[in-house]
């Protein structure tokens, strides 16, 4: 996994020629692959090469990211559960975006910062960050308990594609501090969904980066729907294109192809920490499940469409291939799926005795520096508290 | 949903929800030009059900499936509503109303004046708003005052079925702008609506309206806090203490003569809401009624709000949110003086 | 002027491919025209063809717009020296840009509809609308004072890029009114400046557009600057390539060549009005003067740019070309000078007598249908009035 | 402008733009970290030229001229200052400062909150705000109301040469969020600025001030109406009338107690400010003194303010702002009771 990908694509404005294709027919597409569409595991398991992103991968690689696919899914599928049980008030669940998370995920570097959304839980994982984090903000306990400079994974951000012009301002950071243009250079990724491509602010964020050559990758994760919305309703064209209307390359990606966006965002972060500036990469994914818990998909989409997707899950066809290629036998998959009984039961256990926030929180890092407004109404509500002591209240 | 299975006629016990959906839908069958926007309003009806159905039977050209962008959805809104239409936009949660906050204040709001009237804006803005729901961060605010605040806008919000029934729909026939706040906790409280009823026989949309008579001291609400103020005069009552209250109905502009007229009875005023205390809708009541009845009252206006913070996660929103304790601690108060 | 330009270009995503060009030589570029930079006339005066664009013109339409030209640069001056003088507050000139402004004025149709910015005072000229009426705006008597829907010429913008959104809902309204589709179909211009490209509104505009295939031009006036900053604070690459990526045709024209640009803009609604959906059109041009008369240019710029862009005068070419072409002789020019002054003189007069708003406009027009509010603060302001009464205040 | 020309020492008498310009260059020169951005900032020196000379001097890496963009502008902001950076943004007007609104409240104003204190985000937004200078529409407003009700974030305003050059350099050196509004019409205004004294030497950044002693009536303002409050007492000097004023320099948090201290003596308030009064600041100010002063009030809180219209054409500017007849024309309804 430490190869570069050999070549950077020579212009990202040439990317945007073949609009008219077909989502579908790119998305199905078999072992000839498409070079505007970059697939190089199929979805029955064959490895298929690209003009522009050749990366090798060593066994212990592929076995390691079938691991992070399964073990994310397995959290994912217990949070869900979790949600079902009453101890979180709602999830937003990553299934059918697993690929597109550890893909672009492990491609990190250590000094590599992440701004994700509130799905990215497969990224979380990547960056090291202990599993069990985001779930007091969906919990309601807190929003977002983890120090984002520890693992350089910033706090789940909600306001749609706010975090965009974050991570383009912290690239931009990273320029003026020059830690730019060597291979310990340091690179940002920002993530955000089809939906979010309408904001004004991720197209601020574009205008930023590109005129500032920021170090960022902004990487979509196109899954298809916006809540409800079909992504026809935010595009007529394919979302990567809008990058050449910046000046910087825009990839559209297999997001349920691990390898694919491992490979893709490598290199994007690889030239962007060596001054080459931004990329725009769409993962082109599907959202498995409801948008969150409290979502109902079928009342918007119908079941063949699942069912279409589900034969390209990004799972299955990373099994497939290390079973044909030998590459794990049954003890390593046994093995997998015993770690993520382990892992799962300790989030299990963990969010189920989650303790509640104290009300005195309420008032805390309101400001860095205090303020007496905040004082006043600490030392109020604490003195009301009190008037309760002693009435069973 | 199909048309042919609601009951459009009679007493009906609606919930807000509801009585908020076929309101919605009186409204788009009165008048052609009545057009719904928003994030999810169509194929789905809504994250809250408010528009279920509509789209349906309405069609993809009356209920619109807008990209994700507020600004957008309002600044298009504007340019509907010059072209004739009279567009209902929602915002999904209050917390994403902000992205649209210059399209809302500098150009919805101020078209009618900068036109020296020649453009009228017609657009109503609903906005889910307020907290209790037990969500996640953003989904929970209480943004009146901004609004409120701001020229040009009439900010009204129901806190009952009925209200709910007539007040979208004489919203959706004012030709002023209208953000239109809808109590998402309370979307499903129950309460009788006439669907008989005519709009017109509906108190005025401006209006404020004393909902319970009482002696002691005046209480004023308005959307999410009514049902924390009858609570809150029930138990007072067993205490032995009569409070009025007040449903504002209306927060810009602000209908206080029921509310001096009050004051100057019962000499005692709590305001309650949720938004922050701080330069709240309180702020603007208090200091207005003092002026007005500087001589009747016995205690300083009492104000009962969100705390200035953040709004919290939710699990400590209980101790946020504006409470029958916390009301009747400040009825105390305004009987210490 | 009748005649339609006779083909529709292919695709919007085949005119974003060649970025790399400088953008000098491209506006520099002589009788040889680069079909991704629309030019008909070049600036000594021409006559040159496109491949995608034949208009044939008219003497008298020729005549026409020189005619307009000579006018509403003479009403500019005319004001930018009422302002001096102290009769206006400020005043925004077109004077570079007046071929943009006539070329694409012209070429809308009664039933078109136009969302100017601050700066249209060329296109209003070509609305019909009277020239005085933006004065007050400038004077600081009102914000705005004619009727939009009596020329289809809404009222100035000043909230940079607002108005492009505002357009784009009302050329949905065109579509719902059933609208399109035939020669009597309506159609939508936006007008924005290279600026105001950077500004989320401008990119939702885009984004809706393209969604619901709205009738509407979205036409850029790139002067080079906004307020002190070069087009190169905005974007690294010419602004008519984002179309491609909300899927409409880009196109980029000679803003300076009157002809082109009418062409074009007449291409795009037309195409617009038929039901073919949005245009983005990149007026290429310069602001000859300052921002506005609070601005001083000196401090950002050097005269040599702007040497070289007098070269280019968008007027002179057009002289030019009449006189080569002998379609107009000395008595047309001076009877046409003569007009200006007429007009001129009867902008002076009007702008040094324009009355100051009486107080209680103040109050007025606030809602449509009142408030309590604003009535009581009228009357008390009225007694307030009233108590000075006598003191000679 | 070369660095060298400037004596950045001593005793000097200088106008409120002048002293921002030496603040901000101070600020720059203290701190590597500090970076000023904000549309013309750069080459040209701010349309108001505040920031005249210093991209010359400290570079286009410290200085940027940004994208026509505000949220893009704050946004950024926000992550150069998750980066280490101190950035200070300027909003070209107060009117333009609504396309950023959701950065600056959602954003801006939570993070602290929401990371529970992790993240801190030091960076200031500067917006010359207020009327009275003769300019078109969106270039006058007074939108402090929007950002002093929005929790987390901290709002000032300087009002004289002296506390413009001291409380800016507070201002960047606070670890909050500061909304830093310029009284725009004042900037020609001058004053003397001791340049050697040290930023510590200064009163603390959110301390309001009794800048003139008198015993009839109180009177509040800040920013632009300070030198209206000036005007107003001593024209009621003439007429045998004492005013006590108050600078209040910060909206958010309002520093209260030197004006219950001297309603207690006067009896009498007056609060004046440019922004409509219809909860404006003096909504607030009004309904915590009232609540801290309610026996020492002779008179209810006397509020004067911009009137509840859109900002007006310039040309009636002078009968929307508040001015010296109407300050005193307060004073006497005060009086009245
Ligand atoms: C500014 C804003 N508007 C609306 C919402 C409500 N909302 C939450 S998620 C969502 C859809 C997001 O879609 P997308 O960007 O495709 O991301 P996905 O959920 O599919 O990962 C919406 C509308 C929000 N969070 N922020
Ligand atoms: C939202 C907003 N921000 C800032 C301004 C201040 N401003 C007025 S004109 C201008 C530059 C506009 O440049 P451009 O869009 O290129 O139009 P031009 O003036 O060159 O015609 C700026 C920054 C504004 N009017 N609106
Ligand atoms: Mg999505
Ligand atoms: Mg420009």
């Amino acid at each position: 996994m430490g190869d570069k990908p050999s070549t950077r694509p020579r212009s990202g404005t040439g990317r945007t020629r073949r609009a008219s294709k077909r989502d579908d027919e790119v998305a199905l597409q078999g072992p000839t692959p498409d070079p505007e569409f970059v697939q190089l595991l199929s979805p029955d398991g064959e490895r298929v090469d690209h003009p522009d992103y050749s990366v090798d991968f060593t066994d212990e690689e592929y076995r390691g990211l079938y691991r992070d696919l399964v073990i994310v899914r397995r959290l994912d599928l217990e949070s869900t559960a979790l949600q079902r049980q009453g101890h979180l008030a709602i999830w937003a669940s990553l299934e059918g975006q697993e690929a597109a998370q550890i893909g672009s995920g492990r491609a990190l570097r250590k000094q590599d910062m992440a701004f994700p959304t509130y799905r990215e839980h497969g990224v979380l994982w990547c960056r090291g960050v202990d599993p069990t984090a985001p779930h007091g903000l969906f919990r309601g306990a807190d929003h977002g308990d983890w120090d984002p400079s520890e693992h350089n994974f910033n706090l789940y951000t909600l306001v749609i594609g706010a975090q965009t012009l974050h991570a383009v301002g912290y690239a931009m950071g990273i320029g003026y501090d020059g830690k730019v243009g060597t291979d310990d250079g340091e690179a940002v990724i920002a993530y955000f969904g089809d939906g979010a491509s309408s904001q004004g602010d991720v197209h601020e964020a574009c205008v930023f980066a590109g005129v500032y050559h920021a170090p960022v990758v902004l990487f979509c994760q196109n899954n298809q729907y916006a809540i409800s919305e079909p992504v026809e309703r935010q595009t007529r064209t394919p979302i990567y294109q809008r990058a050449a209307g910046y000046g910087f390359p825009g990839v559209r990606v297999d997001g349920n192809d691990v390898l694919a966006c491992y490979a893709v965002t490598r290199h994007a972060l690889d030239a962007a920490r060596h001054g080459q500036g931004p990329t725009l990469v769409e993962a082109y994914t599907y959202r498995m499940g409801p948008h969150t818990t409290t979502d109902d998909p079928t009342r918007y989409r119908n079941g063949s469409e699942v069912e279409t997707w589900k034969q390209r899950d990004p799972i299955a066809r990373v099994r497939t291939f290390l079973e044909k290629q030998k590459i794990a036998d049954d003890a390593f998959f046994a093995a997998v799926d015993a770690d993520a009984d382990r892992i799962t039961g300790r989030l299990r256990e963990y969010v189920i005795d989650m303790p509640d926030p104290t009300p005195e929180m309420l008032f805390e890092h309101v400001y860095a520096e205090g303020s007496p407004l905040q004082d006043a109404e600490r030392a109020w509500f604490r003195d009301y508290q009190a008037s309760f002591a002693g009435e069973g209240h | 949903m199909a048309k042919q299975q609601i009951p459009l006629t009679g007493a009906q016990q609606l919930t807000i929800g509801k009585a908020l959906n076929l309101g919605l839908r009186r409204a788009l069958e009165d008048d052609p030009k009545v057009l719904l926007m928003g994030e999810d309003v169509g194929r789905l009806g809504g994250v809250f059900r408010i528009t279920d159905g509509l789209q349906k039977d309405f069609g993809e050209d009356r209920v619109l499936d807008s990209p994700l962008a507020e600004s957008g959805i309002v600044g298009t809104a504007i340019g509907l509503a010059m072209r004739g239409y009279r567009p209902v936009c929602e915002m999904q949660f209050d917390g994403f109303s902000y992205p649209a906050f210059d399209q809302v204040t500098n150009q919805l709001a101020k078209m009618h004046y900068r036109s020296r009237g020649r453009i009228t804006l017609p657009v109503v803005i609903r906005i889910p708003y307020g907290g209790g729901i037990g969500s996640v961060e953003h989904h929970s605010e209480s943004p009146e005052t901004y609004y409120a605040h701001t020229a040009g806008l009439k900010v009204v919000t129901p806190a009952t079925p009925r209200d709910a029934y007539f007040m979208v729909q004489q919203a959706v026939r004012c030709d002023d702008p209208v953000v239109f706040l809808e109590p998402k906790a309370r979307y499903y409280e129950k309460g009788e609506v006439d669907l008989d009823a005519p709009v017109a026989s509906a108190e005025p949309l401006f209006a404020s309206r004393v909902f319970r008579a009482g002696t002691d001291c005046t209480v004023v609400g308005y959307g999410p806090t009514i049902r924390v103020l009858r609570e809150s005069a029930d138990a007072a009552a067993e205490d032995g203490r009569s409070l009025e209250l007040v449903d504002l109905r209306s927060l810009s502009p602000l209908d206080l003569d029921p509310v001096y007229e009050s004051v100057r009875r019962t000499g005692r005023l709590v305001v309650v809401h949720e938004a922050p205390t701080n330069l709240g809708p309180s702020a603007e009541i208090a200091a207005r009624v003092t002026s007005e009845c500087f001589y009747s009252l016995e205690a300083p206006v009492q104000r009962v709000g969100g705390f200035n913070t953040p709004y919290p996660a939710s699990k400590l929103e209980e101790h946020f949110l504006p409470d029958l304790d916390r009301v009747l601690d400040a009825v105390d108060r305004t009987f210490a003086y």
